[in-house]
């Protein structure tokens, strides 16, 4: 009878899979020495400082050396590196929870900390921007030419449509991303190729904001295109079946204009199922940010991961951002099944 | 001759592609005089029963070839009328229906009583209403079916089977229609609950005077309600007339062996079958087309389509065998 | 429905035709691929910088000159193994060789190399002198090369050369620049104080020379036709002198142009379709035998086994794929059949959930109820009566995973996360991406192997789709009721 | 094998012995009701009947009666949670199934669907063929003289011409009339027939009925026949037994049930079955009200009790009513008969 219990199962079960997942990144980097060496690193990088710090007051370097070996196994202990992985296991899990994963060996936030959650953190917005707006206008088109295509199915508009739905699962997403900088920025120059704003960006807000705009429109050209021909064939094909159940006939039958059997049967019942088709496309979205931030050098949290690999990999950055793509992903699945249950009254017991 | 409140003349339904043409309704006629009154429309699956009930509804799918004949309503033809003028005059105000299939005729995710005044609320006419009169006429709805006001704001997967079966007719009552065409309305539930909805029928027929298009391939069910009967086969009707005449004195030899087809209590003799099944609507057979099953099939049956024989008043029946001076 | 139903509506559905024909081609490519291109192709030709070193770098494909006004000139490479006249004079012998090519391009090559081989002396080490002769009668004398003489302790014969070539890049050489200077200064009179430019080398060995005094600089108008190239090597009799190769480095290169390493880009797309069909067929196969087996057990075992084949799939299939796709290639490291078992991974739980909710419906069919009430074993169930009515499904899926296999390991490639020793379209992608070939306009070198990541996935998502009347019974036709 | 069997077949049609046998048997399922509650449901609840040797029992119900689960379970398709099942003298009740196979080949089902019930891509040869191979019955031509033998009895012919022809290719009849020919091509003892003509052409019903009865009559069978429909049963059972939520009620010959029935709900079920009478339309007929109660909350003392219009107060609000026999082996379980006797098995049979 209650909506929260159906919401309840849902949620929680995501965020046991969130757990979980997690829990198997820790295992893989501890089984696999990596979170030895993260630590290890976090270690040395706090010696450097206590050393220039006592440097000023222990003179005889012999005695240095053995205060710096007693404050290395403390440091060690504190860390508990002299304990096998599995034990430091929960206390992994919190630091990677906290992203209290030390600093970057390489890379610095734009403010100029070298701490990873500052990184990481500074990125997450310029990502936002991307992923939603892509998001929005899926939806939107997805379902508007969806609907369309499905009162009229069969039509030459259908067949070119369900061709695009088929090359779009089939373009990567960051060669298209290629192709329209080929085309758009190199050829004809009405976008620019990459980043997000010109150099020296604008100081004023409005021409500010103007610039990032430009900057936007083709990565999210890219985005809406991979994601697009798939979703229109999701909607299209799930409103065609609706709209041969026995119900929509007897809406019909009630001498009710097309246009509200359409809105108020077909796509109503339609919808659980479209949300569905956005779940399975969030996936997509999502690993396509990481590459077309890539291939358009947008300072977001995929280039950033992109970097981490390109250069001397380093762990503390990569496992801060695969957790914070799953969280974000984990949240973005939680809203939408929250939204599937809304909908669809059956799913409540 | 008054009018009558409908009148159907030759109606024809086909459909299909051109090289598999079904002929789902064949020269098809039928008349209600006046409102109180239910008349049957019987035959087995696939005699085209049910496209009769969507043609008159003008309910007509996009492969739909011929659709052609006469249908009044006191008099008034509705076949000249545009699609948009029937489904605003007629459908639903006028002549509504219950669909067959009940368990699944319901929109899953609305609650019944939005369905049910939903015609109020969107369809354009002089019935529409504010919100508030919508939910009191509802309720009034729900209490004519015997169903509580409380069962408005349930979901269709919370009701059983015959709550759906009456909230589906109070759906049908909701503009208070002069006819309302039931198709299989009771096939899907328990004798039980089938015999409630009869009785709820008899009741609605009775005090509310409403008109009855009653469509089933159970003989028993149709004389629980119809005071006129039409066999229906392969598209067309083989037989009409008064209950009392189709129950006590089948003059088609199709009718003869469906009622003894039928099984019942009171008589200890057990019922017997018609051999053969019924024929593809795509592909009729020449002639009368009963005549393959048929055991008095004449050697014209199978040549000539029967002439109409009148064998009272309002008994008519098509058969070469009641003809005169049968030829051959 | 059966196997045979599948395959006539792929032959009856345009796109099913289309995909077959596509796949018959490619499947003809990979094995003329595999039969011709040695294995190592990756580790031993594709990724040597030695052997692409006479090829251009970053040249198109050599059919651009059909499209554009300019005709740049195409890649010449002349062997010369017989000498063309033999002279024995006193001990000593000159061989001549010479070859000609005709320079048609308003462009000079992009370089002149030349390279010897296998040369082998007893006594004095054999000099070799490099000319070309103009059309324009006038000779260049490029080069000269005293090979090099015996060292302390080696025994004649003395061999050079065999190991690997050696080769002079003539074009960007020192002296070969002196001797442009020089010829250029005797052949022209009005050449005498005019400073030459070594990066016009290029241009005057295929040009004359315009003098104005409004220039500062001398230009050189494009001098065509034909040349010959001479190379004069004064020998003991009896040394052998091995094959020389003369190489005019064309701007524009092969059928599909070369990256910026001079790697035949052709070779390589060729070498990438039997892989790209590897990765995908393989992976695709393991997580369908993976995905089937799990969802028959989990459906038909039920139980515990469910319950942990189910979780096991709820996780798996809700995560972020590719961010832990990346994590796990980084971590486990990015071999092909790692790459294929991660991807495999990733995969099964989708099927298996599919299979699995199959399994139940048919378990409670009245077919399989028929077949446990006639005392069929449940092997005999799970074969004749379960697998039976899922294969199809599993047949479609199983094309449906080939173009997500290929296109996720073009990801992971395009990230640099591909496997270094075998060459895949997405890797050369990813280096014409990385060397910012995209920004200067190589388009010949991002834009085949992105096509052919496309065809491929069309092509099977063509022949799922025409599959899709079959397995998906709701897009049926449905008769009119 | 099979000479052997008619043989004793024939020997005991005369009498009337009992071949299946239930005693207080008890079918549960587990209904998920929340998030980690689970309530039983009892679809068969302490029902104790005796299926007489070559004659028909039919078990008449709607909806939601227990009827068919009742009937899988003298199959073993279900394991009973209490109670025994006795096959010709032997309990079965607890034999695991891979012991079952002899039990197997003499106990067969007639399925509702003739759609879903046979193979679609299986020749009808093959079909019938099946349970000869799954039974090791003779070769090759010996099978070939059973599947023949068994067209013929179900009136398929000419045989050689339908074994090699698909289901697609016949009608829903003749789909049902293979399904009898597959089930007795083993010459089973005993087959249940779980609404075996439900699905079944009205006109044509009888047909089937008959061949039933007739294929009765040639080898002896036993059936168990389910049905919601009393006015077909009347015309193929010996015996009735009407079921109203997992329990029998009424237990009678077709003749008692019909004109004498004793229980108000087989009363209700008779009054509302129509007759071709043009009479009906003048009068209301006497019917049960309201809907059968919510298996999992189950009205306490007779379950029949909240739509009853005899109750007679308390009594059939607090007491379970017993089947118990009132004469000539007509039982009935409710309070309105009190001077009926306890259910004794070896009285009714």
């Amino acid at each position: 009878m209650s909506i929260l219990q159906p919401l309840l199962v849902r949620t929680l079960s995501l965020v046991v899979v969130f757990f979980v997942i997690l829990f198997l990144l820790v295992i893989t980097l501890g089984a696999t020495g990596f979170s030895d060496r993260t630590l290890r690193s976090i270690v040395n990088e706090d010696l450097r400082g206590i050393r220039t710090g006592l440097a000023q007051t222990i003179r005889d370097p012999d005695q240095l050396e053995s205060v710096m070996r007693e404050r290395r196994q403390d440091l060690e202990s504190f860390y508990d590196l002299d304990k096998a992985w599995y034990v430091r296991l929960p206390g992994s899990l919190i630091r990677v929870i906290t992203l209290d994963l030390g600093e970057a060996r390489n890379m610095r936030a734009f403010e100029g900390s070298k701490k990873i959650s500052r990184i990481v953190l500074e990125r997450l917005p310029n990502t936002m921007i991307l992923l939603t707006t892509s998001f929005l206008v899926t939806t939107v088109i997805g379902l508007a030419v969806g609907t369309y295509l499905s009162t009229h199915p069969g039509s030459r508009l259908d067949r070119i449509i369900s061709y695009f739905a088929a090359i779009s699962f089939a373009i990567p997403a960051w060669w298209l991303g290629i192709i329209l900088i080929l085309l758009f920025a190199i050829q004809f120059r009405i976008f620019p190729s990459g980043g997000m704003y010109s150099s020296p960006p604008p100081v004023d807000s409005l021409p500010r904001f103007w610039d990032l705009v430009l900057h936007a429109t083709l990565p999210i050209i890219t985005l809406v295109l991979v994601s697009l021909g798939p979703y229109i064939y999701v909607v299209r094909t799930m409103t065609i079946n609706i709209a041969q159940e026995d119900f929509v006939r007897t809406a019909r039958a009630k001498g009710l204009r097309e246009r509200h059997v359409l809105t108020a049967h077909i796509l109503r019942v339609a919808s659980p199922p479209i949300v569905t088709g956005l779940i399975l496309g969030l996936t997509g979205t999502l690993g396509g940010s990481i590459l077309i931030e890539t291939v358009f050098d947008w300072q977001g949290m995929g280039r950033l991961y992109f970097e981490t690999f390109a250069g001397t990999p380093d762990e503390g950055m990569i496992v801060a951002l695969t957790f914070v793509f799953t969280l974000m992903y984990i949240v973005a699945r939680i809203i939408l099944e929250i939204m599937y249950v809304l909908l669809d009254p059956r799913v409540r017991y | 001759m008054s009018t009558s409140l409908l009148e159907v003349n030759n109606l024809e339904l086909h459909y299909g592609p051109e090289s598999s043409r079904v002929r789902a309704v064949n020269d098809v006629s039928l008349s209600i005089h006046e409102s109180g009154r239910a008349l049957g429309i019987v035959g087995e699956s696939g005699c085209g029963k049910s496209s009769l009930s969507l043609a008159l509804m003008r309910m007509l799918d996009n492969a739909v070839i011929q659709y052609s004949g006469s249908i009044k309503m006191e008099g008034e033809e509705l076949m000249t009328m545009s699609d948009d003028e029937f489904r605003q005059q007629i459908r639903w105000s006028r002549i509504s229906m219950v669909p067959q299939g009940s368990m699944n005729a319901l929109n899953p995710v609305l609650r019944l009583g939005d369905q049910i005044s939903e015609p109020l609320l969107y369809k354009e006419g002089p019935h529409k209403t504010t919100k508030k009169e919508a939910v009191a006429r509802t309720n009034e709805v729900l209490n004519m079916v015997g169903l509580s006001e409380d069962i408005a704001s349930r979901y269709p997967h919370e009701l059983s089977g015959g709550m759906k079966q009456r909230g589906l007719l109070a759906m049908a009552l909701i503009l208070k229609p002069q006819i309302i065409i039931l198709d299989e309305p009771t096939s899907a539930l328990d004798v039980s609950v089938q015999a409630q909805i009869m009785n709820l029928l008899k009741k609605l027929k009775t005090d509310f005077g409403l008109a009855i298009i009653f469509v089933t391939h159970d003989v028993a069910l149709a004389s629980d309600i119809c005071d006129e009967i039409s066999v229906a086969y392969a598209g067309k009707i083989v037989e009409t007339g008064t209950a009392e005449q189709i129950l006590r004195d089948p003059q088609h030899p199709y009718t003869k062996r469906l009622l003894v087809s039928v099984p019942t209590i009171k008589s200890p003799i057990p019922p017997d079958f018609i051999p053969g099944s019924p024929p593809n609507l795509s592909d009729l057979p020449s002639g009368c087309h009963f005549h393959p099953r048929c055991e008095n099939a004449l050697p014209i049956c199978s040549k000539q389509i029967p002439p109409v024989i009148a064998k009272g008043t309002k008994h008519l029946a098509q058969c070469w065998l009641l003809a005169d001076k049968p030829l051959g | 429905m059966g196997s045979n139903e599948i395959i006539s509506h792929l032959f009856r559905s345009g796109s099913g035709r289309l995909g077959i024909l596509i796949l018959f081609v490619m499947v003809s490519v990979s094995i003329f691929v595999l039969a011709t291109f040695p294995r190592n192709f990756g580790s031993q030709i594709w990724s040597d910088p030695s052997q692409w070193a006479d090829y251009p770098k970053a040249a198109p494909p050599q059919w651009v000159n059909l499209i554009s006004e300019e005709s740049r000139p195409k890649h010449i490479v002349l062997k010369m193994s017989q000498p063309g006249s033999e002279n024995i004079y006193g001990g000593s012998r000159t061989n001549q060789y010479s070859a000609e090519f005709v320079h048609s391009s308003n462009e000079p090559p992009s370089f002149l190399s030349i390279s010897f081989s296998e040369i082998q002396f007893h006594t004095r080490a054999p000099q070799i002198r490099i000319s070309l002769l103009r059309p324009d009668n006038k000779e260049i004398v490029l080069f000269r090369h005293i090979v090099r003489g015996p060292r302390a302790g080696e025994t004649s014969p003395f061999s050079r050369y065999s190991e690997s070539d050696y080769r002079t890049l003539l074009t960007s050489d020192k002296i070969v620049l002196n001797n442009v200077e020089t010829f250029f200064k005797t052949s022209f009179k009005d050449f005498r104080g005019k400073a030459f430019n070594p990066d016009i080398a290029r241009h005057a060995i295929f040009g004359t020379p315009i003098f104005e005094d409004s220039l500062n600089q001398t230009e050189f108008t494009p001098l065509t036709g034909r040349y010959e190239i001479n190379i004069q090597v004064i020998s003991d009799p009896r040394d052998d002198i091995g094959p020389m190769q003369f190489v005019y480095g064309g701007s524009v290169y092969g059928f599909m142009g070369t990256d910026a390493q001079g790697r035949d880009l052709l070779k390589g797309l060729l070498f990438g379709l039997p892989i790209a069909l590897l990765i995908g067929v393989g992976a695709a196969l393991l997580t369908a035998l993976i995905g089937t087996t799990l969802g028959i057990a989990s459906g038909y075992i039920g139980g515990w086994v469910d319950i942990c084949i189910q979780r096991g799939a709820d996780i798996v299939a809700n995560i972020p794929v590719l961010p832990l796709l990346i994590f796990l290639i980084f971590i486990i490291g990015s071999k092909l059949y790692l790459i294929i078992l991660v991807l495999v991974a990733f995969s099964w739980p989708s099927l298996a959930i599919l299979i699995r909710s199959m399994v139940l419906q048919t378990r409670s069919s009245q077919l399989v109820e028929m077949a446990i009430t006639l005392g069929a074993s449940p092997t005999r169930i799970m074969t004749r009566y379960i697998f039976p009515q899922t294969a199809p499904f599993v047949f479609a899926q199983l094309v449906f995973l080939i173009p997500s296999a290929i296109l996720a390991e073009a990801a992971l490639s395009f990230l640099g996360l591909g496997d270094a020793s075998i060459p895949t379209w997405g890797q050369i992608l990813e280096q014409g991406f990385r060397s910012g070939g995209i920004y200067v306009g190589y388009w010949w070198w991002v834009l085949p192997p992105g096509l052919l990541i496309v065809t491929t996935a069309m092509t099977f998502i063509l022949l799922a789709l025409s599959m899709e009347q079959v397995t998906n019974p709701r897009l049926r036709k449905r008769p009119l009721q | 094998m099979h000479e052997t069997k008619k043989g004793y077949n024939e020997t005991v049609s005369s009498s009337s012995s009992t071949l299946v046998q239930i005693k207080k048997l008890q079918i549960q399922y587990t209904v998920r009701t929340g998030l980690f509650r689970k309530t039983p449901l009892y679809a068969v609840n302490d029902v104790t009947l005796n299926i007489p040797q070559g004659e028909t029992t039919a078990l008449v119900g709607e909806s939601g009666s227990g009827k068919t689960t009742l009937g899988k379970a003298t199959l073993r398709l279900l394991d009973p949670v209490a109670g025994t099942l006795l096959f010709d003298g032997k309990d079965i009740t607890k034999t695991s199934q891979s012991k079952l196979k002899p039990f197997r080949r003499r106990a067969q089902e007639i399925f509702q669907d003739p759609y879903a019930s046979i193979n679609p891509s299986m020749t009808i040869f093959q079909s019938i063929e099946e349970p000869l191979l799954i039974h090791d019955v003779g070769d090759s031509s010996e099978r070939r003289r059973l599947v023949y033998e068994a067209l013929n009895d179900v009136r398929l012919t000419p045989p050689d011409l339908i074994g090699s022809s698909y289901p697609h290719s016949l009608s829903g009849g003749q789909r049902q009339r293979v399904s009898i020919a597959r089930s007795i091509v083993l010459r089973p003892d005993y087959i249940v027939a779980d609404e075996a003509i439900s699905m079944v052409d009205a006109s044509s019903r009888m047909e089937i009925i008959n061949l039933l009865k007739n294929l009765q009559h040639i080898h002896g069978i036993t059936f168990l026949y389910i049905t919601h429909d009393i006015a077909t049963a009347q015309h193929f059972a010996d015996k009735i037994a009407v079921m109203y939520m997992g329990k029998i009620v009424e237990l009678g010959t077709p003749k008692q049930i019909v004109q004498n029935p004793l229980h108000p709900y087989t009363q209700g079920l008779i009054a509302a079955i129509p007759e071709p009478d043009p009479n009906n339309r003048f009068h209301e007929r006497p019917v049960v009200t309201g809907d059968p109660p919510d298996p999992l909350s189950l009205p306490n003392g007779c379950l029949f009790n909240p739509r009853c219009l005899k109750k007679l107060g308390p009594t059939c609000e607090m007491a379970i009513p017993i089947l118990e026999v009132t004469e000539n082996n007509h039982a009935v379980a409710c309070h309105l008969y009190p001077n009926a006797s306890p259910n004794d098995p070896n009285h009714i049979t």
